[in-house]
């Protein structure tokens, strides 16, 4: 297949032809290509519209800078948009298409707007579409939406998967043209672990593009020997196709690996790598990006930057045009006309600014055909190649909130001295713009980091090469036209808009941007920002260095979101933990619930059970009149140990600990240090001096880090010790009436009588015939009822072992709904109930904060606000007509009072179908709740479609005087 | 960020859970404290910008609390203490 | 119920893992005992230490070794004894031989050991663990406390590209799946 | 000027020649009735309201960068009121409906834009205080609904609602929630206070307070003194920077909180989605772009920029419930400093110094509360006392035990 723009020679591999499509087209390329060459290679020249005005456009450059031939590459699932064509390595089968147009790409129906572009000039959207007020989000809204964006996504799951992983090195050199080559091999020679990261699939950078001699070789055969030697070396990580993309704090680098782009299919294997980078020093050795001219019509399809076309004619074997012109205000320029004529390609005129040509139109609708000079010559020519001059790129440098200065030798921004701690800038990024004073800096640069490390090895020397001169000048617009002149191509920002914005009163710098949005494109304005701020200069009659810059944030190019998430995504979006009878609930029938990383079984259904309603109803009623076994593992579990350890627990709980008895459990109550109330659980004295502690599941790993806060910062000399033993005991919640008939067959010979291990007592004990275990006869159920541990390898096993020892007792296993059930039936808090707004008061558990001791949260609690007799209670409520279920969150009204605010009198907390009351029940907090027993209030829940009389009662709706749990 | 841990050596910041202010440590005696004391000590702040000491817990990691002292401009770390030897400077023994 | 015997489970039903060359052993066969210094007590837990176990306290980012045992520093305060020991009572066994020099707590039950090794073992460690593994700055029995795909881990260098992970026990297949995949991703 | 569609024929008509300043750029006066200090977005909205409700016009509001150089020019741009608490509940239902006849009242388009706003809700506890919050709304005369899965589904096919570690079992939804663009908030209120003859005095750096016997005269500027009977701090990020030089120690710390933005697309995000389990909302801006956010990096920070783990976590929490935005690409990223007050709640009010008054401690939210923050400072600074809506945002309320704490985190900054 034939590829009419096809040259020879480059760094391409004509051997190996690859096939791919665009826009539905077969097309042929070879491998070493980008997409952008393979196209310009088949005559390809119009790839895309623009964001607003939707001009055609072509290839501009042929690098990360692109702005204009943004392409949808791959299909299906895997469309991936706005995909740089430059930067997209050719691969066999690639399919890519077109974006940002509606009908065909060369017939695009919003063109249109090119024709009113009048209408839109900056800032239009602001001054209309303001009437009749509803049109905005119905027609306006809509319209621009549909027509703003570029590429599209396929609305599916992204079907590749993403890692992460993290990297250390003495020195990061970011780039691997001649500064980062030379720099990485200085520093490796030296000793330093080195790591050489750069965007390109082929390092060499400039080199790769330009006709340069380095140790008297051709550039791109040093480069490639150069890597060849890096790559042998074990202190040396070579990165090619990652980019470097932000600068963290504290030597911490940002890069992203393309691991699988290049290819037709990533064969499971990770897209792409996030690497964070820890580095004690880095080497930015980005080079510099060429920018453009303003000039009217300059946007079209062939206009394209000289040194995209020195990069395509020597590197990748593609002639831009036919007939091509070149137009310079530098030095660096005129090379291009040279490169081309070298390799037998037409140039139809050179322009040069500096002698006072310059281009002030162009012709050619969907291509350029000609050009018009300000001598009033015509001048055919199918590309343009143009160079404003070039601006370092200093991006990286900038992400510390650095600002460059400005250079009036080069005409551009070079860095400052705030750069981020530990970067150093070396080559045409640091504004040093010719080659062997590039090679010379990065040199002595990379030898004097390495030296600051501590590595004194030989550096080597410096490569020889050859050198040239760069001027360059200011010369950044030209007028004589009245047509547009674009300054930034992909958010088609015009010199008319950064004047008008300025006439307008937005003048700093970060206004015009915001106006106009200049530069804030997919590109981050990389072609168009210093252009941007020349024009101003020139608007305002202000120096460049007085006009300002703007902020280069992170990233330095688009990072995907896939490959910030990582493998962070569906079921591995965060591990699960699983309790030790989790293999058997599954096996039984359980359904699971998300508590925290935590799976619990929620209920377990059996045969002929319709729904939940009736497994969670039966494990209530049979626990109750029965034996019910729970897995309570994911409780907090806290060993705590030492001689102060009573001390310890008398000031982090608020009630008093200093008397508990060895073999005794105390519920304990834990304030926040603003007096609200933390977290409850129980601590179980199992000797003098070791206690275990427990904590609401939610809270267990940010009780334990308050803890060590107390132990470490408040109380630093107490003899205490924490470790958490959460996830090494297995702990099941043996409830009802029939509990220590099961486990007087499960405990080894003790004794369980109420006299020997009465409510609140504690044991180590063992199981089984000699297997651990500890023993608590705790209740939250309000049964007569145990939490009987075994170190979790058992767990499992004791989950069977209880059930077959509870069949004679028809025990059943319940989940977190029937436990739910059950403390709503007692009255207990939870999770719903200790929100972090509730204090001590509120739970009716005031008398609990001990005034003869200070603990933790106990003065702030007595703050007036926080004790008002008026304030809210927890209470109980049922529904006045039983047949009505309650729902939680409703909040409480007086009976005829209004449905507002003002009237608001508290809310339903928690809900339940009690099967013992045969009805629904809820607690709640009500103002002056504990006053108001037998009064009926409106529970009020319009987003329910809910409203209905509930009389208030006990918290505790059954066996209030907890008789049960004691007998 | 990396915190330079004064006995594990460098360290991942995500290993870290932040609390803020080192202030937090010098915690008034609830039973002699006034109200104006224990709210102040609670809930004002001196925000610097600038150098700050700040507690730092190493959750993900040897669970020591650490005073740190950064720049809230820069971010730059120039201290890195462990909270139990700066309590016990400050008199917090028992 | 004399007839019902309680058995241990485990993840080593899972199996030892083989990946290309590449192996992940679940070593169920370890015992963990976590033993604390009581305040003022550290010399007299040092001397028990070495009377006891010929163990060193170790060092906060190197655990130290004897006699099969081996103590890895878990906090300034504590640290873990790591060695084979087939029932439930190491901490027992641990306690009985301090005799009060430190505070035990069994934590075999609340960590799982996991042993890793193979030619792309770095390279898989390099994708979850946030620390430097390279043999200079991480050399046989150097030690770290860290964090991996969001769970608690422990890291131990048992040699060259020869690591010992502990992680907790309820999470464990998470973090089995994390190793897993971490080696599946890097190997062609 | 007036704008209109008509003005903008003319003007295209005619070569776009005929656009005026929008502001003025005054040197300011010696003395003034009131000064604002920050020429934020509240600052602005406050002398704009000052002006038009008020009459009050010898104003000037000092802003030491460009105006809408701070949070205004840098958030995620939602507006809602899905509050709970009462202390927050109707200020920010003010702010909504004041959103709602802005751009009429001050003539600029600042895309107003209310497609809605969802939290979704993965568990029965969250259910259960979404139903509070819900109904609390409604009780102040806000919208909001329960949505259930499908309902979910027909908004947002796009969701995961098969695969996530944490299912999606519902949503509060608040139809009158949205986006507005942000940056033209501060241009509508700039233009609007302009017109009206407040001076707007750029890059003009308030030094110090002219404070004598506990009474506040005026202020210390880059530009020379300026004596004024009332002064109103207003500059959330800077707060204890700024009150530090009368004295005062905030119940304030300054948080860097981090937002991002994709490359533009084509629409696919209908409204604002917030995930419940994991730290992430997102919304889709008028040129395409996804912005999205989540939580606060959690360290003291002035340095408007912030951390990889927070960007890390939130793409995560993005990819949990759509992974389809796996291929879309991050552009940008950007960091404010955030005024995180001890319980998440604002403050506006009198300090202990006459004649100076403090606005601040809006943590995130203060983007959606620019118009009522604005009209609740001017109405206290016009008539010496609180707005109804706004007379729990003391400074005081910590001594009194009266924290308007939301997320019930407590008194921990980074938490809220």
């Amino acid at each position: 297949m034939s590829q009419p723009n096809r040259i020879a020679g480059g760094q391409i591999d004509d051997k190996h032809a690859l096939s791919f499509r665009w826009n539905g087209r077969n097309l042929t390329g070879y491998a070493g290509d980008t997409l952008a060459s393979a196209l310009l290679a088949n005559g390809i020249r119009l790839v895309g519209r623009s964001f607003k005005y939707h001009r055609p456009r072509g290839i501009f450059s042929s690098g990360s800078e692109e702005p204009n031939a943004l392409v949808q590459l791959r299909e299906g699932a895997a469309q991936e948009p706005n995909t740089r064509a430059t930067m997209v390595e050719l691969f066999d089968g690639l399919v890519a298409t077109s974006q940002n147009h509606r009908g065909a790409l060369e017939w695009d129906l919003l063109a249109i707007n090119d024709l009113i572009s009048p209408l839109l000039s900056a800032g239009f959207y602001y001054k209309t579409f303001m009437w009749p007020k509803a049109f905005w989000e119905k027609l306006y809204e809509p319209v621009i939406r549909s027509a703003a964006g570029l590429g599209r996504l396929s609305e599916l799951a992204d079907p590749d998967i993403y890692d992460h992983g993290f990297l250390h090195c003495d020195l990061l050199v970011i780039g691997a043209g001649p500064a980062g080559l030379t720099a990485a091999r200085a520093a490796a020679r030296a000793g330093c672990r080195v790591i050489l990261a750069d965007e390109d699939f082929r390092m060499g950078g400039r080199l790769n593009a330009e006709t340069h001699a380095v140790a008297d070789m051709p550039g791109a055969e040093w480069a490639s020997a150069t890597c060849a030697e890096l790559a042998s070396m074990p202190n040396v990580r070579m990165m090619p196709r990652t980019t470097i993309y932000g600068a963290f704090d504290h030597g911490i680098y940002g890069g992203i690996e393309r691991k699988t782009d290049h290819l037709v299919d990533s064969a499971g294997k990770p897209r792409q790598v996030l690497w964070r980078i820890m580095s004690k020093r880095a080497l930015l050795c980005a080079g510099a990006t060429e920018r453009s001219i303003a000039f009217a019509n300059n946007d079209r399809p062939g206009v394209m930057l000289a040194g995209g076309v020195r990069s395509y004619v020597n590197r990748y074997g593609v002639a831009p045009g036919q007939q091509v012109a070149v137009f310079t205000n530098n030095s660096d320029g005129l090379r291009t006309a040279a490169d081309l004529e070298a390799k037998g390609i037409a140039v139809s005129a050179v322009i040069d600014a500096r002698k006072g040509d310059a281009v002030i139109d162009t012709s050619g609708r969907k291509g350029l055909r000609s050009l018009r000079l300000n001598d009033g010559r015509k001048i055919s020519a199918d590309c343009l190649a143009v160079s404003g001059g070039w601006s370092p790129n200093v991006n990286l440098t900038c992400h510390h909130r650095g600002r460059p200065v400005w250079n009036d030798g080069i005409m551009g921004f070079v860095p400052a001295g705030d750069l981020p701690p530990g970067l150093s800038v070396a080559g045409a990024a640091n504004g040093t713009m010719t080659l062997a004073s590039v090679i010379a800096e990065a040199h002595d640069a990379a030898k004097m980091i390495a030296c600051d490390l501590g590595h004194a090895r030989g550096a080597g020397k410096a490569p020889t090469s050859s050198d040239e001169t760069y001027e360059a000048s200011a010369i950044w617009h030209v007028g004589g036209s009245q047509a547009r002149a674009w300054v930034d191509l992909q958010n088609d920002v015009t010199t008319k808009d950064i004047k008008q914005s300025m006439e307008e009163g937005f003048q700093a710098v970060e206004h015009v941007k915001r106006y106009t949005t200049l530069g804030m494109a997919t590109d981050q304005g990389k072609t168009s920002n210093t252009l941007g701020i020349a024009i101003m200069a020139a608007a305002s009659g202000n120096a460049i260095p007085d006009t300002g810059t703007t902020v280069y944030r992170p990233p330095y190019t688009p990072v995907s979101i896939g490959a910030f998430a990582g493998r962070s995504r569906g079921k591995d979006f965060r591990p699960f933990r699983l309790t030790p009878s989790h293999e058997w609930a599954l096996a039984n029938g359980a359904d699971f619930v998300e508590t925290g990383m935590w799976l619990r079984a929620q209920w377990f259904k059996r045969p002929g059970e319709a729904g939940w309603r009736d497994s969670v109803d039966r494990e209530v009623a049979m626990t109750r009149a029965s034996v019910g076994i729970c897995d309570v593992t994911t409780l907090g579990k806290i060993d705590i140990q030492g001689r102060d350890a009573a001390e310890f627990l008398n000031r982090v709980y608020s009630n008093p600990f200093l008397k508990l008895p060895v073999g005794k459990v105390r519920y304990g109550l834990m304030l926040r240090e603003d007096g609200i109330v933390y977290d409850d659980g129980t601590c179980a004295r199992l000797a003098e001096t070791h206690y275990v502690m427990t904590t609401t599941t939610a809270n267990a790993g940010t009780v334990f880090r308050k803890l060590e806060f107390a132990r470490q910062c408040l109380w630093p000399d107490l003899d205490v010790h924490l470790i958490s033993t959460t996830d090494g005991w297995a702990q099941f919640a043996v409830a009802g009436p029939n509990s220590r008939a099961l486990l007087s067959k499960v405990v080894d010979s003790m004794d369980l009588s109420n006299e020997a291990f009465p409510f609140m007592a504690c044991s180590e004990c063992r199981v089984f015939g000699g297997t651990p275990a500890r023993l608590f006869r705790i209740s939250f159920s309000g049964e007569l009822a145990y939490e009987i541990a075994v170190p979790a390898r058992y767990g499992h096993a004791m989950m069977g072992a209880l059930m077959q020892v509870g069949e004679e007792f028809n025990a059943v296993p319940y989940g977190t709904e029937a436990l739910g059930v059950m403390r709503i039936e007692k009255g207990h808090a939870a999770g719903n109930e200790l929100n972090g707004q509730t204090t001590a008061h509120m739970l009716g558990l005031g008398g609990m904060v001990s005034r003869k001791k200070d603990s933790i949260g106990s003065k702030l609690s007595e703050r007036p606000e926080m004790i008002r007799d008026d304030g809210l209670r927890l209470v109980g409520f049922r529904p006045v007509d039983r047949t009505q279920m309650l729902s939680a969150g409703a909040h409480f009204l007086e009976k005829g009072a209004p449905a507002d605010m003002a009237h608001d009198q508290g809310w339903m907390t928690s809900v339940a179908y009690s099967p013992e009351l045969g009805h629904s029940i809820g607690i709640g907090y009500l103002k002056r709740g504990g006053e108001r027993f037998g009064e009926t209030v409106r529970a009020y829940s319009p987003v329910r479609n809910q409203d209905i009389m509930v009389e208030i009662c006990s918290p505790h709706h059954i066996d209030p005087e907890g008789e049960r749990q004691r007998g | 960020m990396i915190i330079e841990h004064p006995l594990l050596g460098p360290r991942d910041a995500a290993e870290f859970v932040y609390l803020g202010d080192a202030a937090m440590i010098d915690r008034p005696d609830g039973m002699t404290v006034d109200d104006t004391g224990m709210h102040d000590y609670m809930y004002l702040r001196d925000n610097p910008a600038g150098d700050i000491r700040e507690l730092w817990y190493h959750e993900q990691g040897d669970r020591s609390w650490l005073v740190v002292t950064r720049n809230t401009i820069t971010h730059e770390i120039t201290k890195v203490e462990l909270a139990r030897d700066v309590a016990r400077r400050s008199g917090r023994s028992r | 119920m004399a007839d019902i015997k309680l058995t241990a489970a485990t993840l080593s039903a899972v199996g030892d893992i083989d990946i290309a060359g590449n192996r992940i052993i679940i070593r169920d066969d370890l015992s963990l005992v976590s033993v604390a210094t009581p305040l003022g007590g550290e010399d007299a837990l040092k001397k028990t230490l070495t009377a006891a176990f010929g163990l060193n306290i170790p060092a906060a980012t190197l655990s130290s070794t004897a006699k099969g045992m081996r103590a890895v520093s878990m906090a300034p305060d504590a640290m873990l004894l790591i060695f084979a020991h087939a029932t439930p009572d190491a901490e027992m066994h641990v306690r009985a031989k301090l005799g009060g020099a430190g505070y035990t707590t069994d934590q075999t039950d609340s960590m799982l050991a996991i042993e890793v090794s193979g030619p792309a073992t770095m390279a898989a460690m390099e994708r979850i663990c946030p620390l430097d593994l390279q043999h200079g700055s991480f050399g046989k029995n150097a030690s770290g406390r860290t964090v991996m795909e969001h769970m608690a881990a422990t890291i131990i260098a048992l040699g060259d590209a020869h690591f010992l992970l502990l992680t907790a026990s309820s999470s464990a297949k998470s973090f089995l799946h994390a190793l897993e995949k971490s080696y599946r991703n890097v190997i062609s | 000027m007036r704008y209109s569609a008509f003005k903008i024929l003319k003007e295209a008509l005619t070569g776009n020649r005929g656009w005026k300043p929008v502001w003025r750029h005054p040197e300011p006066n010696p003395e003034y009735d009131i000064i604002i200090v920050g020429g934020g977005g509240h600052g602005l909205a406050t002398a704009y309201y000052l002006a038009k409700r008020f009459g009050l016009t010898n104003v000037a509001v000092l802003e030491k960068g460009w105006l809408g150089s701070g949070n205004i020019g840098r958030n995620t741009t939602i507006i809602r009121s899905n509050y709970l608490l009462e202390g927050n509940q109707p200020f920010y239902e003010l702010s909504l409906k004041l959103w709602e006849g802005l751009e009429q009242d001050f003539n600029y388009n600042a895309m107003v834009s209310q497609r809605g706003i969802m939290n979704l809700i993965h568990s029965d506890a969250q259910r259960d205080a979404f139903v509070r919050r819900g109904n609390a709304m409604r009780l102040s005369g806000a919208d909001a609904v329960i949505l259930d899965r499908d309902g979910i589904r027909e908004k947002c096919p796009f969701l995961d609602f098969d695969n996530a570690r944490f299912p999606i079992q519902g949503a509060i939804w608040q139809p009158r929630g949205g986006t507005v663009r942000h940056d033209a908030v501060a241009w509508g209120y700039a233009r609007g206070a302009d017109e009206r003859g407040v001076d707007i005095i750029q890059n003009c750096e308030v030094t110090g307070f002219q404070i004598e016997n506990g009474v506040c005269h005026g202020v210390e500027t880059s530009k020379g003194p300026i004596r004024a009977k009332k002064i109103a701090v207003c500059v959330a990020g800077s707060s204890s920077r700024v009150m530090e030089k009368a004295g005062m120690r905030l119940p304030i710390e300054s948080h860097v909180l981090q937002a991002f933005v994709s490359e533009g697309l084509k629409p696919v995000i209908p409204g604002v989605i917030t995930f419940g389990a994991g730290h992430f909302y997102v919304s889709q801006s008028n040129k395409g772009g996804l912005v999205f956010g989540g939580d606060i990096d959690g360290y003291n920070s002035y340095a408007q920029r912030g951390n990889l783990p927070v960007v890390e976590d939130v793409c995560e929490g993005g990819m949990a419930i759509m992974p389809m935005i796996g291929r879309a690409r991050l552009l940008r990223m950007w960091g404010g400093i955030m005024d995180m007050s001890m319980d998440g709640s604002p403050f506006i009010d009198k300090t202990g110094i006459d004649g100076l008054y403090f606005n601040g401690g809006w943590c995130y939210g203060g983007f959606k509360a620019t118009p009522a923050s604005g009209f609740c400072y001017a109405h206290l600074l016009a008539t010496g006392a609180p707005h109804p809506v706004a007379q729990h945002y003391r400074l005081d309320r910590f001594l009194r035990g009266a924290a308007i704490d939301e997320k019930g985190s407590g008194a921990q900054p980074n938490l809220h």
